[in-house]
C-alpha cells in the first residue's frame, strides 16, 4: 500500500539546489571579508525611497502627527515579513531619536510580539526608554480585510503624516495606499509581491520594487556584514544571467543538456 | 474663452474621487437591472475545458474540488454552477469536496441552483463529502484512500453505505478531476492529481491567478482553464445558459469603458493645462 | 440564507459602502464588529483545529510530546508581564528559525531554479525567435536595473533604463487585467443586494 | 540572555534546511512534528494578541475614551464568537457558522469589492503620460483593460491576441527577473537571521 518507506539520506535530484545554496553561502563569506577589508565600505547605489524615509519621519515630527508603519499582511512564512521586522527596528530607532509618535498595527500576532520587542529596544538604545508608549505596537486581526478596515479607520481618524508599508501585501495594497493617498500623507512602500507593485507605484510617493525591500534593512543599518549580503546577491544575479545566456547559446548549437541541470523535482 | 476652457480642464484634474466612485457604482448596477446581453465569444482555453467534460463517458464519476471562500466567490461560484449543470446534463456523477472551512455553505447554494435547474438529486446524481482541513495532506490522501479521509459525507451518511461511492477509493477511479480554486491548492491537484497519478484535469481559477497557469496548459498538465468571471461567462455560453457570469459581462464592459474614458479624460486635461505633476515614484 | 441573515448581511454591506462617501459611524461600527468577530473566529478555528486535536486530545491519550510546544506557548504568554517578557525570546527564536529554515530551500527552488529552468528553454523556431529574444532582453535588462553594486551609469545605465521600460509594461499589464477581477467582486455584491435582498433582479 | 535564542534560531534553521535534502522518512516525520509545534506556538501568540486586543478596547471603555461605544462592539463580538466557537465549533450549522455567513463573509467580500472603486480612482489619478515610463504604463494598462472584456473583441479583432502577447513576452520577462531578485533577497535575509548576521528581530539592532 503506497510507496515503500524511504530511508535514503540524500535526494540526488536536489543536488543542483545544494550546489546553488553552497555557492551563495560562499559568495556571502567572500563579500563579508571584502567588506571588512575595504575601509570606505562596499558601494551600493542609492535608493530614493530610503532617503525619503528620513524626511518623512522628520516631517511627521514637525507636524506633531504619528508615523504609521504597516509590516504587511503576510505571516512569518513570507520572508517579506521578516524583512519588515528588521526594517521596523531601524525606523523605530529614528522615531525614538526624533521623539515622534509611532503606530504599528500588526496582522500577525507573532509579528506584533517581535516588533514590540524591537521597538522597546530601539527606544532603550536611544536612551529614551521612558517615552516608549506601550500599545503603540498592537495586534489587530489575522483576517486580511478586518485588518484593512481597522487600519484605514486609523488613517482617517488619527491622520498620520507618513504611512510606511513594508513587507508582503496582497490585494489590500490598493485599498491601503489609496486611502492613505486620500489623507495626503507621504507614503513609502516596499513590497515583494510582484502583482501588487503596480498599485503601490500608482498610489505612493516612493516604492521599493521587489528585492529593494530586502536591501532596505542593510541600507539603513550600513553595517559591513549587511552590505556584504547585497554584494553576494549581485554576484548571484550576474551568475544567473550568465548561466541563462550560456545555456541558450549551447542549446542554439545543439547542446540543450546544460539547461536540464537546472530542473528540480 | 481660453480661461473658461482652462477652468473646465482644471476642474477635471481636481475632480473629487467620489464622482468617480458614483460612476463606477452606476456602471455596475444599471446593466444588471437593464441587461443588454452583449455577445460573449468562447476562448480556446474554456472550450478545451468544456470538451474535456464532453469527452467523459456517460455515467462515470468525476472528482470536483471547490476551494474558495465567500470573499472570492464572485468569479468561482458562477463557474461551479455552470460546471455542475454540465455534469448533471451529461449524467456524470460529481463527487464534491472542499479544502476551505467556509466552503460548504457556498457549495450547498451552488448545488441547490444547479440541481433544481437540471433536476438532479443527492445520492443519485451527486455526492457532497464536505470540508476536510489539511490542504496538501488531503490531496495526498485522495491518492490513497478517499473513504478514509471522508468516513461520512457532509450530511452525516457513512460513505461506505453510499452506492455511488462503492468503487471509489482514489484518484485513479476518476476519468476526470475538476478543481475550481482561488489559491495554491490548484498546484497541489496539478502536482499530485494530474502529474503523479496521471489523471486528466481541468482547472477553474480567478482572473488574476489564471495567467500563472497558462504554462500548465501548454505543457498539457491540465486540459482546460476557465479564468475569472469572463471564463465562467464563456462556459455559460457554451452551455447555452444565462447565469450570473453572463449577466455580469455587460457591467464588466461598461465599467472598463468608464475607466478607460476617465484615463483619457485625465490625460486630455493634463495636456490642455500643460501641468506636470511630480513623477510617480519607483527606484532612483 | 434565511431572511433575517440576508437583512443583516445587506445592512452591513451598506455600512461598508458608506466608507466611499467618508468615514462615518456606520463604517466605524462595521469595522469594530469585523475586528471582534474575525479575531474570535480565528481563536475558535485554531482551538478546534490545533489546540484540541494536537495538544489536549494527545496529552489526554498519554502522549506527552506536545508538552514541549505547550511550554513554548506559555513562554510567549509571558510577554504580558514585564518581569517574564524576556522568556518569550526563546519561543520566538524557535519560531523564526523554523520559517527561515523552510524559506531558504523553498525560495531557492520555486523562485530561482524554477524561473531559471524556464528561462533556458531553447528559442522558438522562426518568428517565435523574436519573442524569445525580447524575453531574454527584458530578463537581462530588469536584472541590470536591480544590480546594486554599481551606479546606473554608462552601459549599465542604458540597460537599467530599458529594464524600467519592461517593468512599466509589466506593471501596466498586471494593473489592467486586475481591473476585471476587482469589478467582478463588486458585481457579485450588487447582485446580492439587488436580487437576494431587494428581489429586483430575476432569481437565477 | 541573548546568545541562547540565537543558537536556537541557528539550530532550528539549519536542521530544516538540511531536512529539505534528506528524504529519509524519519527526517520528514521530524519536519512535520516541528511544523505542528510551530502551529501550536502560533496559537498561543494568537491568544496573546487577542488578550492585548481585549485589554486595549477594555481600557478605552473604562476611561470612556473617544469612540468607546465602538470598542464595546468589538469586545462583545470577540467574546461571543470565541465562546460559541470554542464550545460548539465553527462549521456550517453552528451559531458561529451562521454568524460567519451573516457577518464575516459579507463584510470581507464588500471590503474586497471596494477595490473596484479604488482601482478606477487610482487609474484616473496615476495614468498620466508625463514621461516615457508613465506612458508605457498607461498604454499597456488601457490595452489590457479593453482586450480583456467581451466588448474589446468587437472594437478591434487584434486586441485579445495583443493582450496575450503582452502577458507572454514583456510581462513574463520582467516578472521572471523580479522573481529571481526576490528569491535571492529572501534567501539572503533568511540566511542573515539563521547565521546571526542580523539579530535585530531579537531586539538588538
Amino acid at each position: 500500500m503506497g510507496e515503500t518507506i524511504d530511508t535514503r539520506w540524500f535526494e540526488p535530484a536536489r543536488l543542483n539546489l545544494l550546489v546553488g545554496l553552497l555557492t551563495f553561502i560562499a559568495f556571502l563569506a567572500i563579500n563579508i571579508r571584502r567588506a571588512h577589508a575595504s575601509h570606505e565600505g562596499l558601494f551600493i547605489r542609492p535608493l530614493a525611497g530610503l532617503k525619503a524615509l528620513d524626511e518623512a519621519i522628520g516631517r511627521a515630527t514637525e507636524m506633531g502627527r504619528p508615523v504609521l508603519y504597516l509590516p504587511g499582511s503576510g505571516d512569518m512564512s513570507e520572508v517579506g515579513t521578516l524583512a519588515a521586522i528588521t526594517i521596523s527596528s531601524r525606523v523605530a530607532r529614528r522615531v525614538a531619536d526624533l521623539g515622534c509618535d509611532l503606530r504599528v498595527p500588526c496582522y500577525d500576532p507573532v509579528v506584533a510580539a517581535l516588533i514590540d520587542g524591537t521597538t522597546r529596544e530601539a527606544y532603550r538604545e536611544a536612551n529614551r526608554a521612558d517615552s516608549f508608549r506601550p500599545g503603540s505596537v498592537y495586534y489587530v486581526s489575522a483576517t486580511q480585510f478586518a485588518y484593512v478596515a481597522s487600519v484605514t479607520g486609523t488613517m482617517l481618524r488619527d491622520r498620520p503624516a507618513a504611512n510606511i508599508f513594508m513587507g508582503s501585501f496582497y490585494a489590500e495594497s490598493l485599498f491601503l495606499a489609496e486611502t492613505g493617498n486620500l489623507t495626503g500623507a507621504i507614503q513609502i512602500a516596499g513590497c515583494d509581491q510582484v502583482t501588487q507593485l503596480p498599485f503601490f507605484v500608482c498610489s505612493c510617493d516612493y516604492t521599493l520594487l521587489g528585492e529593494e525591500l530586502y536591501a532596505a534593512s542593510a541600507y539603513l543599518g550600513r553595517e559591513p556584514n549587511q552590505l556584504a549580503t547585497i554584494a553576494a546577491q549581485d554576484w548571484a544575479k550576474a551568475l544567473a544571467a550568465a548561466a541563462v545566456v550560456l545555456a541558450l547559446l549551447l542549446s542554439a548549437i545543439g547542446h540543450p543538456e546544460f539547461g536540464q541541470l537546472l530542473k528540480t523535482s | 474663452m481660453a480661461a473658461g476652457r482652462n477652468g473646465f480642464w482644471q476642474r477635471i484634474l481636481g475632480i473629487d474621487r467620489r464622482w468617480i466612485f458614483l460612476l463606477v457604482g452606476i456602471g455596475t448596477a444599471l446593466p444588471l437591472i437593464f441587461p443588454v446581453n452583449l455577445p460573449v465569444a468562447a476562448s480556446p482555453r474554456v472550450k478545451a475545458a468544456y470538451n474535456a467534460i464532453e469527452a467523459v463517458p456517460e455515467g462515470s464519476r468525476v472528482l470536483m474540488s471547490l476551494d474558495y471562500e465567500p470573499d472570492i466567490m464572485a468569479e468561482l461560484q458562477p463557474m461551479s454552477i455552470a460546471v455542475l449543470r454540465h455534469c448533471f446534463r451529461r449524467h456524470l456523477t460529481p463527487i464534491i469536496l472542499t479544502l476551505y472551512p467556509a466552503g460548504p455553505g457556498l457549495i450547498e447554494r451552488a448545488l441547490a441552483v444547479a440541481s433544481t435547474a437540471e433536476g438532479a438529486k443527492n445520492y443519485q446524481d451527486y455526492v457532497f463529502l464536505g470540508y476536510k482541513s489539511g490542504n496538501q495532506a488531503v490531496v495526498l490522501g485522495l491518492g490513497e484512500n478517499i473513504k478514509g479521509l471522508f468516513p461520512k459525507d457532509f450530511y452525516g451518511a457513512s460513505t461506505d453505505s453510499i452506492t455511488l461511492m462503492r468503487h471509489v477509493n482514489s484518484f485513479t477511479d476518476f476519468p476526470l478531476l475538476i478543481d475550481l480554486s482561488g489559491s495554491t491548492i490548484a498546484d497541489y491537484y496539478i502536482r499530485i492529481g494530474a502529474s503523479r497519478y496521471h489523471r486528466p484535469m481541468i482547472l477553474g481559477a480567478t482572473a488574476v491567478m489564471a495567467t500563472d497557469y497558462y504554462p500548465y496548459l501548454s505543457s498539457r498538465q491540465i486540459l482546460g482553464l476557465i479564468g475569472g468571471m469572463k471564463g465562467a461567462a464563456e462556459y455559460e455560453r457554451l452551455m447555452g445558459i444565462v447565469g450570473d457570469a453572463r449577466r455580469g459581462m455587460d457591467a464588466q464592459s461598461l465599467v472598463h469603458v468608464i475607466v478607460v474614458i476617465l484615463v483619457l479624460l485625465g490625460n486630455a486635461a493634463l495636456f490642455a493645462t500643460g501641468g506636470i505633476k511630480p513623477r510617480i515614484g519607483g527606484g532612483s | 440564507m434565511p431572511a433575517l441573515d440576508t437583512w443583516v448581511a445587506a445592512l452591513l454591506t451598506l455600512c461598508v459602502f458608506s466608507f466611499l462617501y467618508r468615514d462615518n459611524p456606520l463604517y466605524r461600527f462595521a469595522e469594530h464588529l469585523f475586528v471582534g468577530a474575525s479575531a474570535g473566529y480565528l481563536l475558535a478555528v485554531q482551538y478546534q483545529n490545533v489546540l484540541r486535536p494536537n495538544v489536549i486530545d494527545k496529552i489526554g491519550h498519554g502522549n506527552l510530546l506536545p508538552l514541549v510546544p505547550l511550554a513554548m506557548g506559555i513562554l510567549i504568554l509571558g510577554r504580558m508581564w514585564e518581569r517574564t517578557s524576556g522568556m518569550a525570546r526563546w519561543s520566538l527564536a524557535f519560531y523564526v528559525g523554523i520559517y527561515s529554515g523552510i524559506a531558504v530551500p523553498s525560495y531557492l527552488q520555486a523562485q530561482i531554479f524554477a524561473q531559471l529552468a524556464d528561462a533556458v528553454k531553447p528559442f522558438e523556431p522562426g518568428w517565435g525567435a523574436v519573442n524569445s529574444g525580447l524575453v531574454l532582453l527584458g530578463f537581462l535588462s530588469v536584472l541590470a536595473y536591480f544590480y546594486f553594486s554599481s551606479p546606473h551609469g554608462g552601459i549599465h545605465g542604458i540597460a537599467a533604463r530599458v529594464g524600467i521600460w519592461f517593468l512599466m509594461v509589466a506593471f501596466g499589464a498586471s494593473f489592467g487585467y486586475t481591473v476585471m477581477a476587482r469589478v467582478s467582486l463588486l458585481i457579485a455584491r450588487m447582485q446580492f443586494l439587488l436580487r437576494d435582498w431587494l428581489h429586483i433582479l430575476p432569481s437565477v | 540572555m541573548r546568545f541562547g535564542p540565537l543558537v536556537v534560531t541557528f539550530l532550528t534553521g539549519a536542521v530544516l534546511i538540511a531536512i529539505f535534502f534528506i528524504p529519509h522518512h524519519r527526517a520528514q516525520e521530524t519536519q512535520s512534528v516541528i511544523l505542528e509545534w510551530a502551529d501550536i506556538v502560533y496559537t498561543f501568540a494568537l491568544v496573546l494578541g487577542s488578550i492585548s486586543l481585549w485589554a486595549m478596547h477594555q481600557k478605552k471603555v473604562q476611561q470612556k475614551g473617544e469612540g468607546w461605544i465602538y470598542s464595546v462592539v468589538t469586545l462583545v463580538a470577540l467574546l461571543g464568537v470565541t465562546a460559541f466557537g470554542v464550545i460548539q465549533g465553527v462549521e456550517a450549522g453552528t451559531v458561529v457558522g451562521r454568524i460567519y455567513n451573516m457577518v464575516n463573509a459579507p463584510l470581507a467580500s464588500t471590503m474586497f469589492s471596494l477595490l473596484a472603486f479604488f482601482i478606477a480612482s487610482a487609474a484616473f489619478r496615476a495614468f498620466r503620460a508625463r514621461n516615457v515610463e508613465a506612458t508605457l504604463l498607461l498604454v499597456t494598462a488601457i490595452v489590457m483593460m479593453v482586450g480583456r472584456v467581451s466588448v474589446g473583441e468587437f472594437v478591434w479583432k487584434g486586441f485579445p491576441p495583443l493582450t496575450e502577447w503582452l502577458l507572454d513576452v514583456p510581462n513574463l520577462a520582467a516578472k521572471r527577473a523580479v522573481a529571481i531578485g526576490i528569491g535571492l533577497g529572501a534567501i539572503s535575509t533568511a540566511l542573515k537571521i539563521i547565521l546571526g548576521i542580523d539579530r535585530s528581530y531579537l531586539g538588538r539592532s
